[in-house]
């Protein structure tokens, strides 16, 4: 079961890569949310019921409802398209297939490089790596705000795979702390974003140069 | 009581700022008399009864300052009061027509800067600990630039001061660091660190590395680039100090380091020998292609920094070879030469300085026939003239006259190699003093003799008594060496007897009485100038004597236009030296059928090789490309993305191939 | 002493009697010997006239450059009669006493504002540049050789015990020579009798002296002319003679060379300007010659 | 106590969001100042010891504490004038104000915090509030900036979190999970070097935004540019101890284990190539704030070679931190009275300072003295600390670049800034109204205090410095 969710999951990071309608995203998000609260939910059964609460709020009710429905709020019908960066359609997806690729060689090497530890979940750690470095690798080849932000959220989701892989349970204090960073940070985003918005017309981050030497 | 004195000196000095404008001048004096007084009292005292320690009283970074005036202390120090003092003195006359120009900050910034100068000059001739000299070195370098940019408001001032700010700085980097590496070995941030490193390890190359620090601040080619530039551009009390007694710092922290050297004496006085030479000749030959006045006398100042050079090699050499003689009298030609170059450079540019005030031009080209106009200022731009060119009865020639004695003196027992470095000294001696005729003559008779060249002074006059009195009293002190010379002579053998702990009577002896010789034939000279010059008045009295126009070969219609200028003048020997110099001409020849040619105009410029290839190219190397570096700030946040992608992958993969 | 009675005695014929050979190569009868002293003579009796445009500089020049030359005069020993003045060292100043006497007779050349002897100037500076090495060089070397550094120290121990040290002799002598045609302005660096002022080195630049100033500068140089000869004779007579021979020998020797000079003059044509720099420094290459061979015979390599 | 305190500046900023009076708002904030004063008299006696289980007070939080409240007080002042003079929106005002409120206390958060968790949280919550504060102005180039400013640090905080998250791996292999710095220190070399490096690696980039330095400059130097001059100023001061404090603990929590020598390396790195571009564009700028935002990255990069050499240098990194921070700031201050002067931040325009102001003119001076370490600038003696232990470790090259590039910034800066203070420029309208020599003085006396370090050693800083090393190794 997890395997499969796992393998869904890098599914859509190839799929997120080279997405060219805008509002395809938002399904795709809602989809790594749930799939993220599948897999934190077989790792965490265990665990006491208000951290599976926490992390019920953290992915299906944040990840996978609000912040697409956010996202969709806030471009309401405005984009459709994205910009595109230098690598166009389905090279985008070789790249983020490498991606995959890498990742899965610094998991295997990660592997039997610690054979001692036990925590270590390969599979997990492998599709972490491999969304944040798919999220990075959007951002850098696109030149509008939304994906951008979608990309940020990527990331984070990478970095929730990793806590997952990981496994090192920070206290509730540190939890909080992260679901507030994420909901902040997407809010206020948001909130730059409409300005923007109003600011340059249209969302092309090469409006955003004026400040260079 | 003095260290009160000198304290509250400097404590007052802040006061500057807050009295109102007509005052400044006078505050600033004030403070000069009472440094002057306190550092004087003590550098008197430790000439006579030895060294002697005082506290500051303050505490830095390497503890309690204390002030330790040992003999060699001594002598600079009271060169630098005097210099300093005559400056001062100078100012007063020099600044009046800014007064009402500036506002009363930057007077104020100007006096302040020169009072600091003066303190902290003072301060590094005492200071023996490594932090505090530091300090004190750098305060001197951060003064003397706020005095050079006076002018700030020109953005060429502007330039010139950051280029002297920078290569100032280069140098304190580089006496900082031979510090340091001195402490790292021996624990001693200091000069006693320094001295116990010198003892236990090769001395060759951190000595160069202080050369060149200390070299940079003293002008020796080729880290005399900033002297051209910074001297015309700053004011002339300024220039004269700095000139003066500013980069004899550099002299005196070489001297410091040279007396703490134990082995590799024979590399280190080759090359500080051949250095000396080389600053030398390129000095005086540059100096005779220039038609700024301020800007030859800049360039002369290398040439002098050249000659103590090369009594400092052959002392050094001397040392190597165990000729107390050759060391003893080389190095007391290169301290008193020190003495000397201060006097009458500070002189010439006070000279110089009061040529600016009067005719608001030093080029040369459009000088000429000041000599009717300012009788006592050319009267004393004469005796600085021949001073420099190392003529007898004047103080020139006593430094230099030491330094030939100490080699001829070793050249009949000298071995094979030493006799040629000899030849090759006293070749280049009597070069240089060949050139500086050449060169001063120039200087002199183009702007002072003859009839004007090209603008129209008649405006010109002398200057106020107050900008004279300051060359009366150098004039008199460079009589007094000429004319007294055994006494000098015999006190800067002791002060490097003290130094260098070798005390020899029988050299003492023989120097003391060939420059009471000297002395006596110079005072010789002097009478007897003085009686023919009576005889021939009696001789005038009795004939008819009248006045006619010069003698032009029967063209009558000649007239200012027909002079020598300073270019015509040191053509023939631009001839000789053409390689060394970038020469240029800039005239357009008649053309083929040109029947009625327009006026024409005519200049010549020559660049300064080795400034050219060791200093400005590299500089515009860096200038030029380092920006073209600058890519990461482009603006779009894509890029600002890749950096930590391909920091994270970069080190990651060095970390993995455990190259990092 | 001895020697400074020498120097005058010289001084008295050396300048006629380069006349006199003169205008017997040219086929004349000439003047007197003690002729160019009654000129001299004459013009310390005259009047002057300055230019308009001169200055103090230009009244003080000719009495400076006089002095200088007498003081010089003081240093030059015979052998191992001692000068008025030796100390250790003293040619030194005797080359910049000179030097001085130089400096203010350029000045004086260029207070009057004329082309001409801005030219004139600019050249004895020029060439008086390039001599002094040569000067020195020899001095080092004869230091090296004798061991000493005073005129009259060297002098004095100049044996010529070897058939080596002759050739240092010939070489001092001829280098010595040389020195005096630059210092004295002769041939064939300079020509005092040319009438082109272009090509004129000293005499241009006494164009506008006259009277009392012209006669001392003169005189100046005619003394100046009889101290290097000196020089040079010292270098050439054997010291294993008597005294009374050898100043004989002096008196003689002072009229070869100025009927050599004479000789020199009738028959030899000045060098181009151009030349002259190249030919002052070939006669400092001889001199270094000259400590080569000292260094040699003194076997340091 | 500090939940007490935290509390309060959540409640203080949540008032001051609310507070649409100019005058109650500035109170406001006053007061929340004074109660950072209180809290500094609350930890002065408990220098070294646990609060409480996620807090504690030791001498590198208590110094930068003491830095923090300096310039915050300083800065609110100068926002006093700020406000007047633009005649800024009371909305602005007040969300500006909340904003500083909640910045202040999150850096507090940041220097006293015990534990990595909270230690993140903070860092991270400083983004926000920093973000607040950049956006002050209210145009595009403001929104440009805090644009990027989020994202960008939004991101690197990401990174930076997940090396915690391989910290907590490696604590986990030996079975601990409490995130304390003692406890990590304590076992730290039991655990996996690896994670280590990859924990210390991502902590680097992560933070490097609010250092300052690369990969992540970029953004903070667009961000002093466009806000307040008193915002750059707390920016390059407060906000850069703090990301130094943020690196430091994993540091000195790591500096235990065989990872030393590869940390010194990585910061070394680091410090270098942030040089080499510091200086690059040290030449290229032309606008006032941007040059002292380059300056401080040279700075920044200076104090992390410095830290790398170990020994001396870590002594020399914050000492220098300390002086740069009352420099850099008291400078920006004076830019914000230069603004009102000359209603410009280009260089071409800016001309005779002296002249036309001679107060500020002379803190222009003396600050530009001090950034370059000229004596009497204390920053003379760190930088010699810097260049001894660069000897001691007898790394030359890196000795002959670092002098090299640091002759280029001075050049850079000397054009600039003494071109400000004497050249004559003929540039827009000068509007005299704008000096203030009351501001020009409370920069100058901060400026002073550092002249007052270089010269005269203060015995309490150089001890609280050698406290706050002490377990550093040597």
């Amino acid at each position: 079961m997890i395997n499969f969710l796992v393998i869904v999951f890098i599914i859509s990071l190839i799929y997120v890569s080279k997405v060219e309608m805008v509002k395809s995203y938002f399904g795709l998000l809602a989809l790594q949310g749930v799939l993220l609260f599948g897999l934190a939910y077989y790792e965490l059964k265990a665990g006491s019921v208000i951290q599976l609460l926490f992390i019920l709020m953290e992915t299906l009710v944040f990840k996978a409802f609000f912040v697409p429905l956010f996202l969709r709020r806030i471009t309401k019908n405005k984009i459709h398209r994205h910009a595109h960066g230098p690598v166009k359609g389905y090279y985008s997806v070789l790249i983020a297939t490498l991606i995959v690729v890498m990742s899965f060689l610094i998991g295997y090497f990660l592997h039997d490089e610690l054979k001692t530890n036990a925590d270590l979940q390969v599979k997990y750690f492998t599709a972490a790596t491999a969304s944040i470095f798919v999220g990075l690798f959007i951002a850098i080849n696109n030149r509008d705000l939304v994906t951008h932000l979608i990309s940020y959220i990527v990331i984070e989701n990478g970095i929730f795979l990793l806590s997952l892989a990981l496994g090192s349970d920070m206290p509730m204090f540190v939890n909080a702390a992260i679901l507030l960073d994420i909901f902040t940070s997407v809010l206020v985003m948001g909130v730059f974003f409409n300005r923007v918005k109003d600011y340059f017309q249209n969302l092309d981050t090469t409006q955003l140069s004026q400040l260079k030497d | 009581m003095m260290i009160i004195l000198f304290k509250t000196a400097l404590l007052l000095s802040f006061g500057i700022f807050i009295v109102p404008k007509t005052w400044k001048y006078s505050l600033g004096l004030v403070l000069h008399i009472m440094v002057v007084v306190s550092t004087g009292t003590w550098a008197f005292e430790s000439l006579v009864n030895g060294t002697q320690t005082i506290a500051l009283g303050v505490a830095t970074w390497s503890g309690p300052i204390e002030l330790v005036i040992d003999s060699l202390s001594a002598f600079f120090m009271l060169i630098i009061n005097l210099i300093c003092f005559c400056g001062i003195l100078y100012a007063g006359g020099y600044l009046k027509p800014y007064l009402p120009k500036k506002r009363s900050v930057f007077i104020s910034l100007h006096l302040f800067s020169f009072l600091w100068l003066h303190g902290s000059m003072l301060m590094v001739t005492a200071m023996r600990d490594g932090i505090a000299f530091l300090l004190a070195w750098e305060l001197m370098s951060l003064f003397s630039f706020v005095l050079v940019i006076f002018e700030a408001q020109k953005e060429s001032t502007l330039k010139t001061g950051i280029n002297y700010l920078l290569q100032m700085h280069l140098g304190f980097a580089l006496i900082m660091i031979s510090f340091l590496i001195a402490a790292n070995e021996t624990g001693g941030l200091g000069f006693k660190g320094v001295a116990m490193y010198f003892e236990q390890h090769r001395n060759a190359p951190l000595f160069l590395l202080f050369f060149a620090g200390f070299g940079i601040k003293a002008g020796f080619i080729p880290f005399h680039s900033w002297l051209p530039r910074a001297h015309p551009a700053a004011p002339s009390h300024v220039s004269g100090v700095m000139s003066g007694v500013m980069i004899k710092m550099g002299i005196y922290g070489i001297f410091r380091i040279t007396s703490l050297i134990q082995n590799d004496l024979t590399t280190i006085g080759i090359v500080v020998l051949t250095i000396g030479i080389i600053s030398g000749m390129m000095g005086v030959i540059m100096a005779i292609m220039q038609h700024d006045l301020k800007k030859l006398l800049a360039y002369h100042s290398i040439e002098n920094i050249g000659i103590i050079g090369i009594g400092l090699g052959v002392g050094i050499l001397g040392r190597s070879v165990g000729d107390d003689y050759l060391m003893l009298v080389g190095f007391a030609g290169a301290l008193l030469h020190n003495l000397n170059h201060a006097l009458f450079k500070s002189l010439l540019f006070f000279t110089a300085g009061n040529v600016f005030y009067a005719t608001h031009t030093v080029n040369m080209d459009n000088l000429g026939g000041l000599i009717k106009k300012m009788r006592y200022t050319s009267a004393a731009f004469l005796i600085g003239a021949l001073a420099i060119s190392g003529i007898p009865p004047f103080n020139g020639f006593i430094s230099e006259f030491l330094i030939y004695n100490g080699v001829l003196h070793h050249l009949p027992g000298a071995g094979f190699w030493m006799s040629l470095v000899g030849v090759a000294a006293i070749l280049a001696l009597v070069l240089i003093g060949g050139l500086c005729i050449y060169c001063f003559t120039k200087a002199f008779g183009m702007s002072f003799l003859g009839t004007r060249r090209m603008v129209d002074h008649q405006e010109a006059h002398e200057v106020t008594p107050m900008m004279l009195a300051p060359a009366a009293i150098i004039i008199g002190m460079i009589l007094f060496i000429g004319l007294r010379s055994s006494f000098f002579g015999e006190t800067v053998i002791q002060i490097l007897q003290q130094l260098t702990g070798i005390s020899s009577p029988a050299i003492m002896n023989d120097v003391v009485q060939s420059l009471t010789m000297v002395s006596n034939i110079n005072l010789l000279l002097i009478l007897l100038v003085g009686a023919i010059v009576g005889i021939r008045v009696w001789q005038q009295r009795q004939v008819a004597v009248r006045q006619g126009p010069t003698w032009g070969c029967g063209y009558t219609a000649g007239d200012f236009r027909h002079q020598y200028t300073p270019t015509s003048y040191a053509e023939s020997l631009r001839q000789l030296v053409n390689p060394l110099i970038d020469y240029k001409r800039h005239y357009k020849s008649f053309a083929e059928k040109e029947i009625f040619p327009p006026p024409r105009t005519f200049h010549t410029e020559s660049k300064d090789l080795i400034e050219e290839k060791t200093v400005l190219s590299w500089v515009h190397l860096i200038v030029k490309y380092l920006p073209k570096a600058g890519v990461a700030q482009s603006g779009l946040i894509n890029h600002y993305l890749i950096y930590p992608l391909l920091f994270l992958v970069i080190i990651g993969l060095l970390t993995i191939l455990n190259i990092l | 002493m001895l020697s400074l009675g020498l120097i005058l005695v010289a001084c008295i014929y050396f300048p006629g009697v380069i006349v006199k050979v003169k205008a017997f190569f040219s086929g004349r009868k000439g003047p007197g010997v003690l002729q160019p002293w009654y000129d001299i003579a004459r013009l310390l009796k005259k009047g002057s006239v300055f230019s308009t445009s001169s200055s103090f500089i230009f009244q003080i020049g000719a009495p400076v450059y006089f002095s200088t030359v007498i003081i010089a005069g003081l240093f030059v020993p015979f052998e191992e009669n001692a000068a008025l003045f030796s100390f250790t060292g003293d040619f030194v100043l005797f080359a910049y006493m000179l030097g001085l006497g130089r400096f203010l007779i350029i000045l004086s050349a260029l207070d009057v504002s004329s082309g001409f002897e801005g030219m004139g100037a600019n050249r004895e500076a020029f060439y008086g540049m390039l001599i002094e090495p040569a000067f020195f060089i020899l001095l080092g070397a004869l230091a090296m050789f004798t061991g000493y550094t005073s005129f009259h120290d060297i002098f004095a121990n100049l044996h010529y015990d070897n058939y080596f040290s002759v050739i240092i002799a010939v070489l001092a002598g001829y280098v010595l020579g040389q020195i005096t045609l630059v210092e004295t302005s002769r041939l064939p660096v300079d020509d005092p009798l040319t009438h082109l002022e272009l090509t004129m080195v000293h005499e241009v630049m006494v164009l506008d002296h006259s009277g009392f100033d012209l006669g001392i500068i003169k005189t100046a140089n005619n003394i100046k002319f009889v101290l290097f000869s000196t020089l040079s004779a010292n270098c050439l007579i054997p010291q294993s003679l008597s005294l009374g021979i050898r100043i004989g020998i002096f008196l003689v020797l002072q009229v070869f060379f100025a009927a050599g000079i004479g000789w020199l003059e009738s028959f030899r044509s000045r060098n181009k300007m151009a030349m002259n720099a190249q030919y002052i420094l070939s006669v400092s290459a001889i001199a270094m010659i000259l400590i080569f061979v000292v260094i040699i015979i003194k076997n340091r390599i | 106590m500090i939940y007490l305190f935290f509390s309060l500046t959540a409640i203080l900023a949540f008032v001051t969001y609310f507070a649409r009076n100019r005058n109650v708002s500035h109170v406001l904030v006053f007061i929340y100042l004074l109660t950072t004063i209180g809290l500094g008299f609350y930890l002065a006696p408990r220098v070294g010891e646990q609060l409480n289980e996620f807090f504690f007070c030791d001498a590198i939080g208590m110094i930068f504490y003491i830095i923090l409240v300096i310039v915050s007080l300083v800065s609110a002042i100068h926002y006093i004038e700020f406000v007047k003079d633009r005649n800024v929106k009371p909305a602005v005002q007040a969300m500006h104000n909340a904003g500083t409120i909640f910045f202040t206390g999150s850096i507090v958060g940041v220097l006293l915090t015990s534990h990595f968790g909270t230690l993140w949280a903070f860092t991270e919550a400083t983004t926000l509030g920093a973000t607040v504060l950049i956006y002050h102005n209210r145009n595009s180039e403001s929104l440009e900036a805090t644009w990027k400013y989020l994202f960008i640090s939004s991101i690197g905080i990401a990174l930076a979190f997940a090396g915690v998250l391989f910290l907590g791996l490696a604590g986990q292999q030996v079975k601990n999970v409490d995130f304390t710095f003692s406890t990590i220190k304590h076992l730290s070399d039991q655990l996996n070097p690896l994670w280590l490096k990859a924990c210390f690696l991502l902590v680097v980039t992560g933070f490097s935004v609010k250092m300052g330095l690369i990969p992540l400059f970029n953004v903070d130097i667009d961000a002093k540019d466009v806000s307040p001059s008193q915002v750059g100023a707390s920016l390059s001061s407060v906000l850069m101890n703090a990301g130094f404090v943020a690196i430091y603990r994993f540091y000195e929590a790591f500096s235990t284990t065989s990872i030393l020598p590869w940390m010194n390396k990585l910061l070394m790195i680091t410090g270098l190539i942030s040089l080499f571009f510091a200086a690059a564009y040290m030449l290229k700028v032309r606008n006032v704030k941007r040059l002292f935002a380059y300056s401080s990255m040279e700075h920044a990069s200076l104090v992390m070679i410095a830290f790398s050499c170990g020994g001396l240098g870590y002594f020399a990194a914050i000492l220098h931190l300390i002086m740069h921070s009352l420099v850099k700031s008291s400078l920006f201050f004076q830019v914000s009275q230069m603004h009102r002067i000359f209603n410009s931040k280009i260089d071409e325009n800016i001309g005779s300072y002296l002249r036309i102001n001679p107060l500020g003119g002379v803190v222009m001076l003396l600050g530009f003295l001090s950034i370059i370490a000229m004596p009497p600038s204390g920053m003379l003696i760190s930088e010699l600390l810097m260049f001894q232990t660069l000897i001691a470790k007898s790394y030359w090259w890196i000795a002959i670049i670092v002098l090299l590039l640091v002759l280029v910034v001075i050049y850079g800066l000397a054009v600039r800034m003494l071109g400000i203070v004497f050249l004559k420029k003929h540039g827009g309208t000068i509007n005299l109204k704008g000096a203030s020599p009351f501001e020009s003085i409370i920069q100058l006396s901060l400026i002073l205090i550092v002249f007052y370090i270089g010269l005269f050693r203060p015995e309490f800083i150089v001890q609280g410095i050698n406290l706050a090393i002490k377990s550093l190794p040597v």
